[in-house]
């Protein structure tokens, strides 16, 4: 499988990648989630999948520099916009797709659905729908992690810029300093919060002023440029695995599609959309790879063409997988069942 | 004209702005020209500038500076994105919105809307009925109403009341409900209503689960049974007298509430029944309520989780062959 | 030797942290040499260094790191300062700690330690009980202990247990209730206990007005009724068959909670009792709750608002009557 | 009475005081805090008074000033240290013992106690005991008083250091920027939350760095010495209330007594007693006007005096007054009855 092949790769480059071998590795990554989610949106289009569609065009360049450079014991608590992270981190496709397409196989069973997929056991935590939950979820299992007497680990939390005026952000950033966990918290200013622009979210100059009140290191990164994300998230995972104190990355980019995919964003002024930090951060990739020449045409051509395949087969796959039926489910919300309340 | 119980609860806010200069919205998303996650304040931040406003995503902030302004005379509208993110203002709306008048003396009145209950596809987080959390505590009116008239009429008398007011509004609802026009007066708060009349059983209802009971009824009139149907409106305060009037009626007693069943509504009015009127029952009074777990995201898994129609009938049929 | 309630749960933390290197305690001030606003953690601290921790005045992130470790394998209990401030907590209890396990198949074992009910003075925020709101959702086990010994017994079977527990240790019952000893074992949870047999009336209770209700009972006794008192030890799961069996024996039911009235403990109990054992009753089930306004600070008007032995006689009385 | 007529020379001030009338003034105010408090204590031992007892003791000097530069129409929101300042704004000493002696006729009528008493309908609001609850509520009491038009008003609210960990003062730090009212937030680093020291209750340098990352403007301040005091939150308040941004003031002192009067504060170590965060603000300023010979020893003592017989007269009142008894209650928690829920 593709797949298998490409994990192989990125396991080689990690005793030691070159940077370009680097760049690359996560091009192929950010070119599937993106091939991927526009497959999403079309199954969308036309009324296959349920719920609400989340995209994270744009930010593939952040997302996949969050996911690339954590080991598998790491914690990753990824985001709505984050599929490109949790490829890298090595979440299977097909979790995705059986997900998004409700199969009693998918990690969630179709008890809960697309983006609030997770597999704690695999360290990638289940995001819950309230923004900056997760920042202290990702605190204790890094604390049980230091409990446990293992070593050399990390934890990345993901949040817009939008969840970053929650309390439990606030409460999870000051607790992750007050335990000196190795924590990296990469914030995306995709410049919306859904329909909300800057303006009405905050008023600080610059977001990453936030690091120093809570005791964390803090950089600044252009979302949009996927060499920048690769130096600037590898190194504050770098700093934060050495011991340094958590880790706050800001970067600033537009998000290239609406909230979710009900949401034609016509609240995005023309004027926004000629920004820089409103390139496409896949198309900038990519232009370097040719201005670089880094790969050859018919590499990208075969790369893009294995990304297809590998989705249509997780979609294909997953479609042939039966839903879930409410009178086979057991209706028990406890793992020990005997302590379940019983309602007649 | 038609008017969707959606469009009747924007009407009742551009009337509020219109003709009340102390009302202003606040929430994620109800300004600019976008008019919040269900369009339910379109257009209103254009037509009154500067008094629908955009917030932070800071729920406790949201709550906590609608309190502020309250007190200091102004009527806030508060819209949540969902019901289920009132769980982050919970503390604000319990603790301080809904004790300040007693313990002070001065009035907070605020309307919080709630964008409540399942619809297909929505999941754990974007489903949730939270009326029985703010019913359970003291010093708020929690409304939950049932039909388009009924959403315009008691949330232009949720801002004309003093207190805290809860305004449970259905999701499923928005789109599903239709009326001809808008009444210039409803019932007052407080009071339930008989939605059918009969006189072989009392179903007592509130939001959706209203019109799954009146689908239900209409099945089981096609057998011949003459089911009352009562919609409560408000869950708190809660009308007993109607309820027990009902059951005086028809000896049998059926309760059903979307949200999860230990001491939900449906357990406060089982309750209020059988100790108020015992000796009305001819057999013993029943619930129905969706399952204690979690909302489940899948079409299927979420059919069967909510009350619906169906098992409405099923549980009908039974308790009226005891 | 003799025992207090709260030694019981001290006593019960040095066990847990003693047998179970995973257990670490979490909460405001349990460190140092302090030990909790209560001193139930007294001593851990030095006595287990690195595993008693105090921490910011944040109880969103105390719990969400609570939730966290658990997930990795620790088995963390969390002291609320007050179980009013686990409001702010509440979140991440219910939506993250109550769902995590339906929806991913892993379980979050945390103990949330809440200090809960009224004492003398205490007023508004800092004598809630919030079992109801903790109990109406799915995926929370509620312990409310009323004895030294099931202080104890329970608290380590809390942490047995791989699911979240919210464990509400009664603030009146601290000093006022001593024991002998403590157990080696308790009734498992879930399970109520009969404290006292009676066949006159069944009295279902739990937490600190399980002792009110006993004294109110002696009273009774003295007047020749017999009164069988139930005390729930678990409001959820709630041990409905203990409570049938019981209302079998007696044909009358009150019940009393120290909550607030709508849709409390008390309205559950009922509505199990009513919709599943409706013949065995000879009268109106009825319940006694605190009144419906928040707590209040004076003594004279906090007696007056919690229940008390006083008017659990009176009401008693009345039942009996009927 | 001798309140009323302290309050005539304030107003005076209020028309452009020399500094050291102001100072003189504070000074004044502190001593009757620290008068009333010392008194409270002793009743609490005594058993006469029911419920916690907190004091400001340490911490008059800031108290004194966050009440001294508000008008009556400012919006004021004093947490359980602020006796100074509450008087200093205008709180009848009535109300303080009425309040804690559970008269019926005290503001909160025996229904709340102690320091969470507040008269809204005077701009003192009645704080909750969550921390943080209030910066928001006063975000709200300006965005009205914006709403109708009113003009030159601001708004302060007090928060420890402790309090400032909580999701709630995030999200009313964030908004008030966001609203840009005429905020002034003055928290006060008394070193210690309860029994729990700054090292575990945050993790960054300074806590005035906190500022920038809402959008505040930020100022540290020595909060042993009154004439800083004065000065460093007598100007932000000024500035405040010509349309700075929000403004946030961290004052640092040592919390001389226990948390509450129940606490012996063991935990505080003979160290940090010795540190110079740890002297006595009023003691301070009494050097300084002994020193400075702003005041002679003959009407220091009048003072001293005055305060004593002020505080006795508010006790002696509040005794006579008749407590709240249940069957007197209406127990209806709405001011709306008719729309009361009945439970029989
Ligand atoms: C506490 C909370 N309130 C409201 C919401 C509803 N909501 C979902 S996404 C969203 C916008 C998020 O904006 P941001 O954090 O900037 O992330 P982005 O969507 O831009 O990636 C909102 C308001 C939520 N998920 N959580
Ligand atoms: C949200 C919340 N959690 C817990 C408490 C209990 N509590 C009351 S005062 C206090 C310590 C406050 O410390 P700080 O904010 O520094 O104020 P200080 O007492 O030092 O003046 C705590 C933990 C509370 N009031 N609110
Ligand atoms: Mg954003
Ligand atoms: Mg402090």
């Amino acid at each position: 499988m593709l797949q298998t092949a490409q994990r192989t790769v990125k396991s080689k480059k990690k005793k030691g990648a070159l940077p370009h071998e680097r760049f690359l590795e996560a091009f192929r990554w950010m070119l599937l989630a993106r091939t991927l989610e526009e497959k999403l949106v079309s199954l969308y289009r036309g009324g296959l999948i349920t719920g609400g569609v989340y995209i994270g065009k744009g930010q593939e360049a952040v997302s996949v520099a969050c996911g690339l450079f954590l080991q598998k014991s790491d914690i990753f608590a990824p985001l709505i916009r984050d599929q490109a992270g949790r490829s890298a981190f090595g979440e299977p496709l097909l979790d995705v797709t059986r997900t998004y397409l409700g199969s009693r196989l998918g990690p969630m069973r179709g008890r809960d659905g697309n983006i609030h997929r997770g597999h704690p056991r695999k360290n990638e935590l289940a995001m819950i729908s309230h923004l900056g939950a997760m920042i202290s979820v990702t605190v204790g299992a890094l604390l049980a992690k230091r409990f446990k007497g293992e070593k050399n680990f990390v934890g990345l939390a993901c949040i817009g810029e939008g969840g970053m005026q929650t309390g439990a952000f606030h409460e999870g950033m000051n607790i992750a300093a007050v335990e000196q966990v190795p924590l990296v918290v990469v914030a995306t200013n995709n410049h919306y919060a859904y329909s909300t622009s800057n303006d009405r979210e905050f008023a600080c100059h610059d977001l990453v002023d936030r690091a120093i009140g809570y005791g964390f290191e803090g950089y600044s990164l252009d979302g949009t440029d996927l060499g920048a994300c690769l130096d600037v998230i590898g190194s504050a995972v770098k700093r934060a695995r050495a011991g340094r104190p958590p880790q706050l990355v800001v970067a600033s980019m537009l998000r290239l599609s609406g909230h979710g995919e009900h949401d034609d964003a016509s609240y995005v002024t023309e004027e926004v959309k000629q920004q820089p930090f409103a390139r496409d951060c896949l198309k900038v990739a990519e232009q370097t790879i040719i201005d670089l020449n880094l790969l050859d045409a018919d590499t990208l051509a075969e790369w893009r063409k294995d990304a297809v395949a590998q989705v249509e087969e997780a979609i294909a796959a997953a479609q042939k997988e039966p839903a879930p039926e409410g009178d086979k489910e057991d209706w028990c919300a406890l793992s020990m069942p005997d302590l379940s309340d019983s309602f007649e | 004209m038609s008017i969707t119980y959606l469009e009747a609860i924007r009407e009742a806010q551009a009337k509020l702005l219109r003709d009340d200069q102390r009302v202003f919205i606040y929430g994620q998303d109800v300004g600019g020209n976008f008019g919040g996650a269900f369009k339910a304040t379109k257009g209103l931040a254009k037509e009154f500038p500067g008094r629908v406003l955009n917030t932070p995503i800071s729920e406790d902030a949201i709550l906590g500076t609608a309190i502020g302004a309250a007190i200091q005379g102004m009527r806030p509208i508060v819209e949540m994105q969902f019901a289920d993110f009132s769980s982050i203002a919970l503390n604000q709306i319990l603790n301080h919105a809904g004790t300040h008048y007693w313990r002070t003396g001065v009035a907070v009145p605020i309307t919080v809307r709630l964008p409540s209950g399942g619809t297909k596809g929505s999941g754990p987080f974007h489903s949730q009925s939270m009326e029985s959390i703010y019913a359970h505590y003291p010093g708020l009116i929690v409304m939950t109403p049932a039909t388009v008239e009924d959403a315009y009429t008691m949330l232009i008398e949720s801002v004309a009341i003093d207190d805290p007011v809860i305004y449970c509004e259905h999701k499923y609802l928005y789109y599903h409900l239709k009326a001809d026009k808008l009444p210039d007066k409803g019932l007052p708060s407080g009071r339930a209503r008989i939605v059918r009349e009969g006189r072989d059983l009392t179903i007592v209802s509130y939001s959706a689960m209203v019109q799954e009971s009146l689908t239900a009824v209409a099945e089981l009139a096609r057998e011949g049974f003459e089911i009352e149907v009562v919609d409560l409106r408000t869950v708190k305060p809660l009308d007993t007298d109607t309820v027990l009037a009902s059951v005086a009626r028809t000896g049998r007693l059926l309760c059903v509430g979307e949200s999860f069943p230990w001491g939900g509504a449906t357990a406060e009015i089982i309750t209020r029944v059988t100790s108020q009127g015992f000796h009305l029952l001819d057999a013993a009074p029943q619930r129905l309520n969706a399952k204690d777990t979690p909302i489940p995201y899948h079409p299927n898994l979420w059919s069967a989780h909510r009350p619906n129609a169906k098992n409405i009938v099923a549980k009908a049929r039974q308790l009226l062959r005891e």
